[in-house]
């Protein structure tokens, strides 16, 4: 039911080169008594007031009036850019720090993130599928930090048909947030110990939390091998 | 007290016996060798009960059938089943089994045929009650030195046996 | 079983033990049916006699595609099916997925809202912990204290089930607030659930904590260290029985918890016995959540000012909150519409399940079944 | 022929002994019927009990009270499909349950529940007992090695162990006792069951309580032992649910399952039977030398008498509380008649000759009794042992204190 999928329009906070030019890294402003602990752990206070209207260097936003994306800046932000440049951009989105990370950085920089910066805790893998863009996919990695009391998001935009460096060796609880990114989506993971399928039987063909594949699709071919019905509808 | 039908039950045991006997080198499944052979055993038992050794026959069934038996079918149901049903029974060793068989018939046959005036002219009653001590005397008293000496040797295979199976103790 | 070792062949498995006597090797398919898996978990065992030399899971037996069906739903409709997840919990698993959107809007639960949550969150927590309890303890051979709890259990389910009607999957808030105003005489009835379900806990320690057999069998079983727990992205009571005092109610305080005072209980051995301890600590911290919260539950409205059709701006969000096996996250990107762009749940069933190999080396059988059982796993949610 | 028949009951050897054939036959049959009246008798009983113990109320349907539950189960596994696998051994598989529920019955032959109550009374009574007893290990084998699975054959191979192993200790706690019938006073060494007794009867005293606490121990070290031998909780790994199914009768249905089912029940007696011969003065009344004397022996033989009385006003009872509803009218009735059964088996129990008769009976079934009561109890209260644990404490703990309470009661009784 290919008419069952939307027509994705990209968040914005998707575009990694869109924007970019306009908000440079604010490495040389001051920008005091934003702890790294609050940026993380707002409870609750995501109010409208407390989150400032979409600034004059966010993309275009949609019709409704909303809290936009923002350049967050921290000293992390500050060590990492001075790193990797303009390879990595960072936002915070109502009170959440995410970075948007070039896809060449991707096992470098999430390895700086667990060594130096005690990013110790990967709490999730996952990915959105864009199909109308060129670089079908968003990559995301959740990070948490234990001694900072801190949760960042790292996203990449990869290619479809693209590998990306498997992260299993920083953190091993990648090894099945990987293998269900690529039951779901079809992604693969370079280095991975054991890339198959996880919740899907082995035998399955295609991906579906690709926004190709229909809410009711399904592998009608492995339905009738593997269970003996017509399908599974 | 009067045994009942002594003749049909020895008859019935041995019978037993041989059956188990013959089944235990026949079958080519092991573990129905193994159990031929607690057949076997317990028809014994009953030999010995009717010979008046119920102590004999008590210890024969805990310890053959009920212990050391279970201690083999233990290790043969480990044994891939289908491997040693390939394998050909009588192999190579059939002569030498047929000459130790043709012995030890003769023996028997010449036991029977001359050598009955050897044996004493009525069996021997032992008393039923007594059984129990006589054996007891026997073995720490006249046989005290061998016994200890036998249960040494069980010692010395139980510690090879635990030395084997165990790297580090 | 040509099939199982199929799956097993990649494994880096352990050699058995070379002595003079060298045992086969064995390979057992636990599952999916099976009694001690706790529902649909399929596990391939390779043993050396009664050790387990690796361990492989395979999941998916319980797959619905819930995140594919979020993306098709909007985001009311989408509610109630996050209670199929963890179908033990399914409060948390609401106010996960309520938090994460009115996070969205930028909305806030009004404070009345925020504290019938709680209760009910807490509640749930307890009814979690109880079944887990009672499983757990039938897994390893004591078949009475799941009677017990389910005795006990059923009283909460009672509340739920004249809060909303439902017991199990309660649906029991709503994006901006709850769904139902209290019932007449449900702080009475959680009071006198407090009252009756307060010597239970101690009856069940008494059953269980200083019982030499079930000391036995659950200390030293199932080690699993703090940095081994982080690195696996354990979360939950398996986390804090390695020793990391981390509690999302506590580190990343939502809904109103920030304003209840309770301790976060530890262990320090990380073995199953010291998850058991915290479990049960935490059904005593609960209580003292709920009986904080119960007569504090200040006037006003229960829902929030929501817009009819609820359409977040773009944008993407993370909220996790502490349910009761862990982090459950929700990453929702929205593209403005009123369906979800993308949703993932982030389940700590399946993440903590990850850890069952680590745990279950070098042991024995019977420690397999303790293990799943104290990982406290739910396929709903290892499935989704 | 009459003369043949009456001639035992004046008799006071059992018919064993006195050759008696027909009234041998006759104690094996009704050893046979009261051994699956009891079988049923605790099957409803243990559910019940534990089911109280959990806070719920058991069989309730079939009969007031669940009472003909346990028949309307035997009636189910009787006309249930009786599935052998394709794969398995089918001589083995059809020989296991026999093997296993007829050694369980021959054991009864030596039981003696009274000094005449037993079909025969051997010299070596303990040591068949035993020794036929550990002929159901072979059964328990070969039912897990014929259905040619995984699961069973790992039950079989775990209860084969565990019952080779606890029989040594079991046999040394054994040998302790049977070391006190030649001890003391009256220096009857034997082996047979009722000389056993007869010992204790001798020497005015328990073995329970003789040498105090070796008696005790060692009946501690038996009472241990023989739950692992039955495969019951907490030992109950072989047939351990939640990790292998039902362990090696897994594979078994219907009859051939009732028959394993039947089997552990009556060698859960069997072994109580052989505790109670041992350590707690099988038949012989409470209390012999403290509360002696003719008044005292004729309160003691009232016992059984009232017991029932008491079991029939207890019924009473719940009769009255049954619901008063035309729909239980039925199951109404059936209580009543059921207490009024007992009452009169109460009645009868009164009348002397039957009452001389019948207290030895009575007081060696109210001890082994208890002992079914502490089987139901262990198995709500405790968790299950795992492997490891459950040889550690066979080898490292029990066989250790039952060889020491056999050298101490050596040396106790020599000095």
């Amino acid at each position: 039911m290919p008419d069952e999928t939307k027509s994705p329009t990209p968040p914005s906070t998707g575009e990694p080169k869109g924007p970019a030019g306009s908000h440079t890294p604010p490495s040389v402003e001051p920008v005091p008594a934003q702890k790294p602990g609050d940026t993380a752990a707002v409870p609750n206070s995501a109010v409208p007031g407390a989150v400032p209207k979409a600034s004059a260097h966010a993309p275009a936003a949609p019709a409704k009036p909303a809290p936009a994306s923002q350049p967050w800046n921290s000293p992390l932000v500050d060590r990492l850019k001075r790193q990797y440049g303009s390879g990595l951009e960072a936002h915070t989105y109502l009170g959440q720090n995410y970075f948007v990370a070039d896809f060449s950085l991707i096992p470098e920089a999430l390895t700086v993130l667990r060594d130096q910066e005690q990013f110790d805790y990967c709490v999730d893998i996952t990915a959105v599928h864009y199909p109308e863009r060129e670089k079908q996919f968003d990559l995301i990695w959740i990070l948490y930090s234990h001694p900072l009391n801190e949760r960042i998001r790292v996203k990449a935009c990869i290619a479809d048909g693209a590998s990306v460096p498997s992260v299993v060796s920083i953190w091993p609880t990648a090894n099945w947030l990987e293998r269900e990114v690529f039951d779901m989506f079809g992604i693969r993971f370079d280095g991975h110990p054991d890339l198959k399928r996880i919740l899907l039987p082995d035998g399955w063909k295609g991906h579906p939390l690709r926004k190709d594949y229909g809410i009711i699709q399904q592998d009608n071919e492995w339905v009738q091998i593997n269970l003996g019905i017509e399908s599974g509808q | 007290m009067q045994p009942v039908a002594t003749t049909f039950f020895f008859y019935l045991l041995s019978g037993l016996a041989l059956l188990g006997g013959v089944l235990v080198i026949t079958r080519r499944n092991a573990v129905h060798s193994a159990l031929a052979l607690i057949l076997t055993l317990l028809a014994l038992a009953g030999l010995y009960l009717m010979l008046y050794a119920p102590f004999v026959a008590g210890v024969q069934i805990i310890l053959y059938a009920g212990g050391i038996m279970v201690l083999f079918l233990f290790v043969i149901m480990l044994v891939s089943i289908e491997q040693s049903q390939k394998q050909e029974q009588f192999n190579q060793f059939w002569l030498i089994g047929l000459i130790a068989a043709v012995a030890l018939g003769g023996m028997f046959t010449g036991m029977y045929v001359k050598g009955a005036a050897r044996l004493p002219q009525h069996a021997l009653r032992l008393p039923e009650q007594s059984n129990t001590q006589q054996i007891a005397l026997m073995l720490y008293g006249n046989y005290m030195f061998a016994f200890e000496i036998a249960s040494l040797l069980l010692l010395v295979a139980i510690i090879g046996a635990v030395v084997m199976a165990k790297r580090k103790i | 079983m040509p099939e199982a070792t199929k799956y097993l062949s990649h494994l880096e498995l352990g050699e058995p033990d070379k002595t003079f006597l060298d045992s086969n090797e064995l390979i057992i398919n636990m599952g999916p049916q099976h009694p001690a898996t706790h529902g649909v978990l399929r596990v391939i065992l390779k043993l050396d006699g009664e050790k387990v030399l690796g361990t492989e899971c395979v999941i998916g037996y319980l797959h619905r595609g819930v995140e594919k069906i979020a993306e098709n739903r909007t985001y009311t409709m989408f509610n109630p099916y996050v209670d199929r997840m963890d179908y033990v919990a399914a409060v948390s698993n609401g106010l996960g997925y309520c938090e994460a959107v009115e996070k969205l809007l930028s909305i806030q639960a009004p404070p009345r809202a925020n504290y019938i949550r709680v209760i009910l969150t807490e509640l749930n927590r307890l009814a979690s912990h109880m079944l887990w309890l009672g499983t757990h303890a039938l897994d390893i051979g004591a078949i009475t204290p799941l009677f017990y709890t389910f005795r006990d259990r059923e009283e909460i389910l009672k509340i739920f089930e004249k809060y909303c009607g439902a017991r199990l999957t309660t649906h029991a808030f709503r994006i901006g607030g709850c769904q139902y105003e209290t019932y007449e005489g449900f702080e009475k009835d959680v009071t006198n659930f407090l009252k009756f379900v307060a010597p239970k806990i101690d009856e069940y320690e008494e059953l269980l904590t200083t019982n030499r057999i079930w000391v036995e069998r659950t200390r030293k079983v199932g080690f699993i260290s703090a940095q081994d727990c982080i690195a696996l992205g354990v979360t939950g009571p398996v986390l804090r029985a390695s020793g990391v005092k981390w509690d999302l109610r506590k580190a990343q305080p939502y809904a109103n918890y920030s304003e209840f005072d309770f301790e976060i209980p530890t262990g320090q051995n990380g073995d199953t016995y010291d998850r058991y301890l915290v479990r049960m600590q935490e059904m005593r911290q609960s209580l003292r959540i709920i009986e904080q919260g119960v007569g504090k539950i200040p006037e006003g409205p229960i829902m929030a000012k929501v817009p009819k059709v609820i359409k977040p701006p773009v944008g993407e969000i993370y909220h996790s909150i502490e349910a009761p096996k862990g982090e459950l996250g929700y990453f929702i990107v929205s593209d403005g519409s009123t369906q979800p762009y993308r949703l993932r749940v982030r389940p700590p069933s399946f993440v903590n399940l990850q850890a069952l190999d680590m745990m279950v080396r070098g042991q024995l059988v019977a420690d397999v079944i303790a293990v799943i059982g104290t990982l406290d796993i739910v396929l709903g949610e290892v499935d989704r | 022929m009459l003369d043949y028949i009456t001639s035992y009951l004046t008799s006071n050897v059992t018919p064993g002994q006195a050759g008696n054939v027909l009234w041998a036959f006759i104690y094996i049959l009704l050893i046979f019927l009261g051994l699956s009246v009891a079988v049923i008798a605790m099957n409803w009983l243990e559910r019940k009990v534990l089911a109280h113990m959990q806070v719920r109320l058991g069989p309730m349907r079939v009969g007031p009270h669940g009472l003909l539950q346990p028949i309307a189960d035997a009636i189910k596994l009787l006309i249930k499909e009786d599935i052998m696998p394709a794969e398995a051994d089918k001589v083995v598989f059809w020989a296991a349950p026999l093997l296993v529920v007829i050694t369980a019955f021959t054991v009864f032959i030596v039981v003696p529940f009274g000094p005449t109550h037993a079909v025969t009374d051997m010299n070596i009574g303990i040591l068949f007992m035993l020794g036929v007893s550990s002929l159901s290990v072979l059964g328990v084998v070969m039912a897990g090695w014929a259905s040619n699975s995984h699961y069973p054959l790992m039950g079989a191979l775990r209860s084969s162990a565990q019952m080779v192993s606890y029989e040594i200790a079991m046999g040394l706690a054994v040998v302790s006792a049977i070391l006190m019938t030649s001890l003391g006073q009256a220096s009857t060494g034997t082996l047979s069951m009722i000389g056993i007794v007869e010992a204790q009867q001798a020497q005015q005293t328990w073995f329970l309580f003789k040498f105090f606490p070796l008696g005790l121990i060692a009946c501690f070290v038996f009472a241990v032992a023989m739950v692992a031998e039955t495969n019951r909780a907490p030992f109950d790994l072989p047939e351990a649910e939640s990790e292998l199914t039902a362990g090696f009768h897994t594979e078994y249905s219907g009859f051939r399952w009732s028959l394993f089912f039947l089997a552990e029940y009556s060698a859960m007696i069997a072994v109580s039977s052989i505790a109670v011969t041992l350590w707690l003065g099988g038949w012989l009344r409470p209390f012999p030398t403290w509360l002696s004397g003719d008044t005292w022996d004729l309160v003691f033989s009232l016992f059984p008498g009232f017991t029932f009385l008491m079991l029939a006003a207890v019924t009473f009872f719940n009769t009255a509380r049954m619901p008063r509803h035309p729909y239980f009218r039925i199951q109404t009735l059936g209580l009543a008649g059921f207490g009024a059964l007992l009452a009169v088996i109460g009645i009868v129990l009164f009348i002397p000759p039957v009452r001389d008769r019948i207290q030895d009976i009575f007081w060696f079934s109210a001890k082994v009794a208890a002992f079914m009561y502490l089987y139901i109890w262990y198995r709500g209260t405790f968790p299950r042992y795992r492997f490891d644990q459950l040889m550690k404490v066979g080898w490292k703990v029990l066989l250790p204190i039952a060889l020491g309470v056999l050298i101490l009661t050596a040396v106790v009784g020599v000095f």
